[in-house]
């Protein structure tokens, strides 16, 4: 299987820190990257347009928040709580959303983001409502006896990496694997794959949970990483950020999803300071991506270094998906 | 006269302006397969030329003829120039494309007129309340569901009755077969995508004495839109009337039987919707 | 000449299918188009038609040059194409189907097509969906009838038809030639073929190898075996 | 002189409240410019456009801390945003001072770091409903609309409190979305209700969506509408006078206000940008005096030796004599009911209101649930 | 020719009705094992909607169909394909842009999905379907485009994959629904032989319009018309009937001899 990515993964990881400054950013690109690929598992390998990851990012975000502060549960155990949760809401929505295909599946997702984030708004007994859950703490973690303290920026990120990049290595597997060919062939020509044998149901349900998963865990460092599990990390626009940064990233492999999340973290940080119009920026170049980027960043990169070596690349061929 | 009656009434007034909302983005991507995410922002930008329009001394109606055409044509503009060329590409594309619309239009408008919202006062003729017993209501409410009313059926003409319609739902198939029998497949689109922002522009221009204008607004109304669209069955006209409908009325009944569940009533109805007919009520297979 | 193909060539991505083809056809002339799988056949109809880009050469249709134009303007000049895989519209009706390529100046109106095909005017309400294999590939000719054609294109129409249905249309096929319509017909039944066709031309790997009228084809055993391989049917 | 001191502002420039983001940062930018320097020690600020989501405001809270090692911050429209950044101030040990509703921010939620300018629930409907009720004693039948948030919550039971203890019909309420904007259904019902007085306690656009459509359904004619949390100047700007006229608004600031430091906040505004100053902007002014005063009083920069010296401060504020209550944190300060006038009455474009009544009221300590550690 | 006496598929009463249009009405079959059994009849007749009736791509209004023993009515396609069910489509439905090996790959793991369902094991080894896979493509001559993908290949070249999809499957029961539609007359001849060699160790259901090939190569012939079957019996039988040449053959101008 095809390691250079993870290589490329660790790369990112090790880079970040020497270029940047902020460690609170630096871990945001990270979590990020986590809900990307997550949403390109879907998107990619799936065909399943889910314009509903927000709901697992946010719901991890409150996991974590209620295990750790009114249950305070030990912090790894919050996390996989977390992890639970957001596997639990996929398969919730996906039990329905996935009875339906193209547009009608986008809506569905989309209506579902709307529920949700109209759910935690009306509990605040649960999600804290609009003040969203205060105090989430960055407890330290024991590992053989002695703790390890994560209360500095840096050492989250160092916490953060480490899980990113154990996530980045499963994700890889999973496409690589049977279950990532036969999702291929489902987001190929469903019909084909039920008459030779494949419940597409259960596929994509799978496929749905495990990306349910990996976002909540993202949701999850979120809430860890600012100290508070706000509304906005379950709302519409959680949802649409996440499948922009995938779909700027490009769908052909999951370390595209690692471009593109930081891509756009970064430059949304960074167009703010310019201008207090920026979403307009942000808006052309999402217009200027979808006109002549419509391999995404990676795509890009890989036009362009195949010219450095003088070559020219037909369209999107197996290679280069897994 | 009972309240249940007076919110029932209320809410086919609301009901008719969702299904306005509704109704463009159904056509676009019911009949282009099209996710339009900026259809809110060319509501927006409705209820925003209406308040120019009187600003510089034109009268309301002026903008309600004006203000479709003007947003149509740019809607047939954009077309041409983006959207035309990411048909071919899968649905995250559309996605992308119309966000990043939406972006654009929204921060323009509040490049144009400021980040507060503005004031649009109805027009005279039909300022004030028409009061039966104790049945009050704005008579500007009741124009808005009488002309929505009339809009609704040469709609529905266009669409269902005319070869024009055929014919969009043809190219949302094939437009590669469409332009073998001799037809300009991209004109259609362009056509249709131009009357779908009409569309929204007219509920913007009618939504603003109610609402004002206020450079958010697109974004709530394209959630409502939504709702309406997955309740009625998306691509389907009638889906969009009977989706908004339903909506405007739970709604109002709500906010007399249950005001805190009100919006979750409508989140319910669309699940059970969603759940026994996938299609949403009218949506076809 | 009504059609005549200069030296066309077409790309599929990289993959170089048509190499040179030149063909021509004249006034109420009825040519079949013949090869192997895979040969270029269908390609090249979609290259006259304006699917496929044809590169280089020229198409000169009733003495207009359309090789490059938008296919549905060279569908406007009259070239009319009934692809492989009939491209019925789901979502209409078989009537709107059949109305949509509706020709006011077409000498084949809706009455004329179902009077040709008496099961359209029964499944008139069902959608393009609900109909069976045959009966799609009757709403296409019946389809492409109305759209006036002024030289007909059809890829493998008796595909997957009941042989009494393809009598049915290869009695049309010589209606439509009777009245005058010059057809490019590609088609893998030789007994079709040889019935209806004035001239056979015959492509292998992009390039036209052949070209005879009927009786002389119909005599040369030699070149079926070589080009269409029929000595290995059984 | 040193080397500079960094204050952020912390405010949504971009998304729904971009207008006050707009506002505050030409407020704080008008404290900065009037010191210039403090404890010879130049100052400066950068705005941080929080995007009106909480976790982005802490995320760049804590890069400027880390960065600039800014400890002092003004800012936080929105309730969310400044909780959830009187956390983080609280973390780095910083200062932050807001004008968000919540009354957590001063109550259970309260800290050490935090500070609010703003009147809390209690106060806002204390100044506005009490005084309207004694000015008008036949008007009996209260209609309510609220939203269904904790800060909604706050204004309600407010305002039951005093219909309770003054004998008023509460004729109902109607409790609706952070998101709603179509409130014919809640006014249907009000209006079955039959109130004298509509009392509306939503803010921002949706007070003013409520207001335009009570005011078609023809409120106005034979109910008064009280606003009891209105954002003041950029409301009526955005409302019209002619809606406004007659109706009555509960205000945290006025630009007409007769005290010596809001005549001097108005002329500068004047002369700076052309404009009077509204609630953000004056909002923002007056939360970065008040950090510069501390450290002024206190001498130095620190920190905790200028919230030391902030707690139970009195100073002479936009709203007159002004005190920082040790205890929680909150300033104590008036709000003001005013009341829309008509077109023809304004002396200046303006001039959109007339103050009713002017007052202080504060829930006792001991009620705010504030537990400072 | 296998001589058994109890059918491995048995459909009795099949009604299909779409909207108020039936088009089944009560259709009854029985195939033995180890023969070929073509069912032909005019366009519309209901030999696909039979087709999908049978391999559980669309379920039956009425009726009950046996597989092998087991009543399987109830069952999903992809359920019925673990009974040993394998189909191919009268209009082709491939992984286009999947390489051929990788759609054979998929056809033959079909029928232990279970495994498919692993995130973790690659397709490699016993998951890899290697000789199957192999059998197939050189069965089908389709070694040689064996790594382009499917979409890419000529119509007929893509026909041809269309029944290895089904062969992958290693099934009891094939059903090939007009294998040879759009194919070249050359390559008639060979999937002529090649449906003929099935017969050797599957049971082959097969829908043609080509009557050179029913005529030869068929145990048992049923002749559909307006969704009932007009008759059933071994192919002189079939050709001689007088019901059948009015309603179908003709006078078989089309038998696809060059
Ligand atoms: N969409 C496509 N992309 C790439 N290559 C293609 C495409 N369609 C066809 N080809 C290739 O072009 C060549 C010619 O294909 P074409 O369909 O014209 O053959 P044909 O003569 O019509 O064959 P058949 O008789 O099977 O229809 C074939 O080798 C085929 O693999
Ligand atoms: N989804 C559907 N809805 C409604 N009617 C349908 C549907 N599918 C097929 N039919 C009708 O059922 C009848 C049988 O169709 P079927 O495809 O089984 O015919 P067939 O025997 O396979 O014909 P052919 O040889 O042309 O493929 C046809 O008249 C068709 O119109
Ligand atoms: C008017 C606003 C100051 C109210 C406060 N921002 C809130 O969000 O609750
Ligand atoms: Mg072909
Ligand atoms: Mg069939």
């Amino acid at each position: 299987m095809r390691y250079r990515f993870w290589w490329l993964a660790l790369g990112v990881t090790l880079l970040l820190p020497l270029t940047m400054r902020s460690g609170t950013l630096a871990t945001e690109v990270l979590i990020y990257a986590m809900a990307a690929m997550a949403c390109n598992l879907l998107l990619g390998y799936t065909g399943l347009l889910s314009f509903g990851q927000g709901i697992f990012f946010g719901l991890g975000s409150y996991a974590v928040g209620l295990a750790l502060t009114r249950a305070s549960l030990p912090m790894p155990l919050a996390l996989l709580l977390a992890i639970a949760i957001g596997a639990a809401a996929a398969a919730l929505v996906g039990w329905f959303a996935i009875r339906q295909r193209g547009t009608y599946f986008v809506m569905l997702t989309l209506a579902f983001a709307q529920m949700f984030y109209f759910l935690a708004y009306t509990a605040p007994g649960i999600t804290g409502g609009d003040n969203g859950l205060l105090d989430i703490p960055r407890p330290p973690l024991s590992v053989a006896g002695h703790a390890l303290v994560l209360a500095s920026p840096w050492q989250f990120y160092g916490f953060v990496a480490v899980l990113f990049l154990a996530v980045f290595l499963a994700v890889l597997r999973v496409t690589e694997s049977v279950l990532g060919r036969t999702l291929l062939a489902i987001r190929d020509n469903e019909e084909r794959a039920l008459a030779v044998g494949y419940n597409v149901k259960a596929f994509k349900l799978l496929a749905f949970m495990v990306s349910g998963a990996v976002t909540g865990l993202a949701g999850a460092l979120h809430a860890m990483l600012t100290g508070i599990a706000p509304l906005t990390n379950i709302d519409y626009h959680a949802s649409e950020m996440i499948l922009v940064m995938t779909v700027i990233g490009g769908t052909g492999n999951i370390f595209a999803s690692v471009l593109g999340a930081a891509f756009y973290v970064l430059l949304a940080d960074w167009l703010s300071t310019l201008w207090p119009r920026w979403l307009m920026l942000l808006g052309f170049l999402l217009i200027a991506v979808s006109l002549f980027m419509q391999r995404g960043l990676w795509g890009l990169g890989a036009t362009l270094w195949d010219r450095l070596r003088g070559l020219r690349r037909a369209p999107v061929t197996q290679e280069e998906r897994a | 006269m009972n309240v249940y009656l007076l919110q029932v009434i209320n809410g086919i007034g609301i009901g008719m302006l969702y299904f306005l909302l509704a109704v463009g983005l159904s056509i676009v991507f019911g009949l282009l397969r099209f996710v339009n995410f900026a259809h809110g922002a060319f509501y927006a930008l409705g209820a925003y030329l209406c308040f120019q329009a009187l600003q510089l001394g034109m009268n309301f109606w002026v903008a309600l003829v004006f203000a479709p055409i003007i947003i149509g044509a740019l809607a047939w503009l954009t077309e041409k120039v983006m959207l035309r060329h990411v048909y071919a590409q899968p649905h995250e594309f559309h996605i992308l494309v119309t966000v990043g619309l939406a972006l654009a239009i929204q921060e323009l408008i509040i490049v144009g007129w400021g980040p507060l919202g503005v004031d649009v006062p109805p027009p005279d003729a039909l300022q004030g309340v028409v009061m039966w017993g104790d049945f009050i209501y704005p008579k500007y409410r009741l124009f808005v569901i009488g002309f929505t009313g009339l809009l609704a059926i040469g709609l529905w003409w266009l669409l269902e009755g005319t070869r024009l319609g055929s014919a969009v739902r043809a190219g949302s198939e094939s437009t590669e077969m469409v332009s073998l029998l001799g037809i300009n497949v991209f004109r259609l689109f362009s056509l249709m995508f131009a009357l779908g922002a009409a569309t929204a522009a007219i509920a913007g221009v009618l939504a603003a004495p109610i609402r004002g204008a206020e450079p958010f607004m697109g974004v709530e109304a394209l959630g409502v839109a939504f709702i309406v669209v997955v309740v009625g069955g998306m691509g389907s006209f009638t889906g969009a009337l009977v989706g908004g409908l339903l909506v405007g009325v739970v709604q109002s009944l709500m906010s007399t039987l249950w005001p805190e569940g009100a919006r979750l009533m409508i989140y319910v109805a669309m699940a059970a919707v969603l759940l026994l007919r996938p299609h949403g009520l009218l949506g076809r297979g | 000449m009504m059609l005549d193909v200069q030296e066309i060539h077409g790309y599929y991505g990289k993959s170089h299918v048509l190499q040179g083809v030149s063909l021509a056809i004249g006034e109420g002339e009825l040519v079949t188009l013949l090869g192997r799988n895979g040969a270029g056949k269908s390609t090249t109809l979609k290259a006259i038609a304006g699917v496929v880009q044809p590169r280089g050469g020229r198409i000169v249709f009733r003495g207009k040059n359309v090789a490059g134009m938008a296919p549905h303007r060279i569908a406007a000049e009259g070239l009319c194409l009934v692809p492989e895989h009939r491209g019925i519209f789901k979502l209409l009706t078989v009537e709107e189907n059949l109305k949509l390529a509706a020709r006011r100046d077409s000498p084949w109106q809706l009455q004329d097509i179902y009077r040709i095909f008496p099961r359209l005017r029964e499944r008139r309400g069902n959608g393009g969906a609900q109909l069976s294999g045959g009966e799609q590939q009757m709403l296409a000719i019946g389809r492409a009838m109305m759209n006036h054609p002024r030289l007909l294109m059809l890829d493998e129409p008796v595909e997957g038809l009941a042989p009494v249905i393809v009598e049915e249309i290869v009695a049309q096929l010589k209606v439509i030639k009777a009245a005058g319509v010059p057809i490019l017909l590609v088609e893998q039944n030789l007994e079709v073929c040889t019935q209806l066709a004035d001239r056979h031309v015959i492509i292998e790997q992009g390039r036209v190898v052949y070209t005879g009228d009927n009786d002389a084809f119909r005599a040369d055993e030699a070149v079926k075996d070589r080009y269409l391989g029929v000595g290995l049917a059984a | 002189a040193g080397e500079a001191l960094e204050f952020g502002c912390p405010v949504p420039m971009s998304g729904a409240f971009a207008a006050n983001g707009k506002f505050a940062d030409l407020g704080m930018r008008l404290a900065i410019d009037q010191y210039g320097q403090v404890l010879g020690r130049p100052l400066r600020y950068s705005v941080l456009d929080t995007e009106g989501k909480p976790a982005t405001a802490v995320r760049k809270v804590q890069e400027l801390a880390q960065q600039k090692a800014a400890r002092y911050f003004a800012g936080g429209i929105l309730s969310s945003e400044s909780l959830a950044m009187g956390k983080e101030a609280e973390k780095f040990g910083g200062v932050f001072v807001t004008t968000a509703g919540a009354d957590e921010i001063t109550g259970k939620d309260c800290n050490r770091a935090t500070f609010r300018w703003s009147v809390p629930t209690f106060g806002a409907i204390e100044r506005t409903v009490r005084p309207l009720i004694e000015s008008m004693p036949k008007a009996k039948r209260w209609y309510t609309i609220t939203p269904q948030y904790v800060f909604g919550d706050g204004l309600l039971s407010a305002a039951k409190a005093i219909f309770k203890e003054k004998g008023i019909e509460h004729v109902g309420n109607s409790y609706h979305a952070l998101t709603e904007k179509e409130f014919s259904g809640y006014l249907t019902n009000a209006l079955a209700a039959k109130p004298d007085v509509l009392l509306i306690l939503n803010f921002g656009s949706q007070s003013a969506d409520t207001l335009r459509q009570a005011v078609s359904f023809g409120m106005k004619k034979n109910t008064t509408i009280l606003l009891a949390w209105a954002s003041g100047l950029e409301q009526f700007e955005s409302l019209g006078a002619d809606l406004c006229e007659g109706v009555y608004f509960g205000a945290q600031y006025w630009h007409g206000v007769d005290t010596p430091l809001n005549r001097d906040l108005v002329k500068r505004t004047q002369a700076k940008f052309k404009a009077n100053p509204n609630y953000s902007l004056a909002g923002s002014y007056i939360c970065t005096k008040i950090m510069v005063d501390g450290m002024i009083k206190a001498g130095s920069a620190d920190p905790k030796a200028v919230v030391a010296a902030l707690e139970g401060m009195k100073y002479e504020g936009l709203t007159g004599p002004e005190e920082i209550r040790a205890a929680d944190h909150q300033v104590l300060k008036n709000y003001y009911l005013l009341k829309g006038k008509a077109k023809s009455r304004m002396k200046d474009k303006d001039d959109y209101a007339e103050i009713v009544s002017v007052g202080k009221a504060f829930l006792p300590v001991e009620q705010t649930q504030c537990k400072m550690a | 020719m296998n001589t058994a006496t109890t059918p491995i598929l048995e459909a009795t009463g099949i009604v299909k009705q779409y909207g108020k249009f039936m088009a089944l009405g009560g259709v009854d079959l029985r195939v033995m094992p180890g023969t070929i059994h073509s069912v032909i009849g005019p366009n519309g007749a209901g030999k696909t909607t039979l087709f999908h009736m049978l391999t559980g791509t669309k379920e039956v209004s009425a009726g009950r169909i046996v597989f092998d023993g087991k009543d399987v009515t109830g069952e999903a396609d992809y359920q019925r394909v673990q009974r040993g069910i394998a189909r191919s489509f009268q209009v082709t439905s491939l992984f286009p842009s999947l390489p051929v090996r990788e759609n054979l790959r998929l056809a033959a793991l079909g029928t232990s999905p279970r495994k498919a369902m692993s995130g973790w094991r690659l397709p490699v080894g016993e998951l890899a379907c290697g000789e199957v896979v192999d059998q197939v493509l050189e069965r089908l001559e389709l070694g040689r485009v064996a790594d382009s993908a499917a979409g890419v290949l000529s119509h007929g070249q893509q026909r041809r994959l269309e029944v290895g999809m089904a062969l992958a499957a290693r099934p009891r029961a094939i059903f090939l629904d007009e294998p040879t539609s759009g194919m070249g007359v050359d390559d008639l001849g060979a999937m002529k032989r090649l449906i003929r060699g099935l017969a050797a160790d599957h049971t082959v259901v097969l829908i043609e319009h080509n009557m050179d090939i029913v005529m030869d190569i068929s145990d048992t012939v049923t002749v559909m018309q307006q969704g009932k079957v007009l008759m059933e019996g071994p192919p002189a039988a079939v050709r001689g009937d007088p019901r059948v040449r009015a309603a179908y053959l003709g006078n078989m101008i089309t038998g696809g001899k060059g």
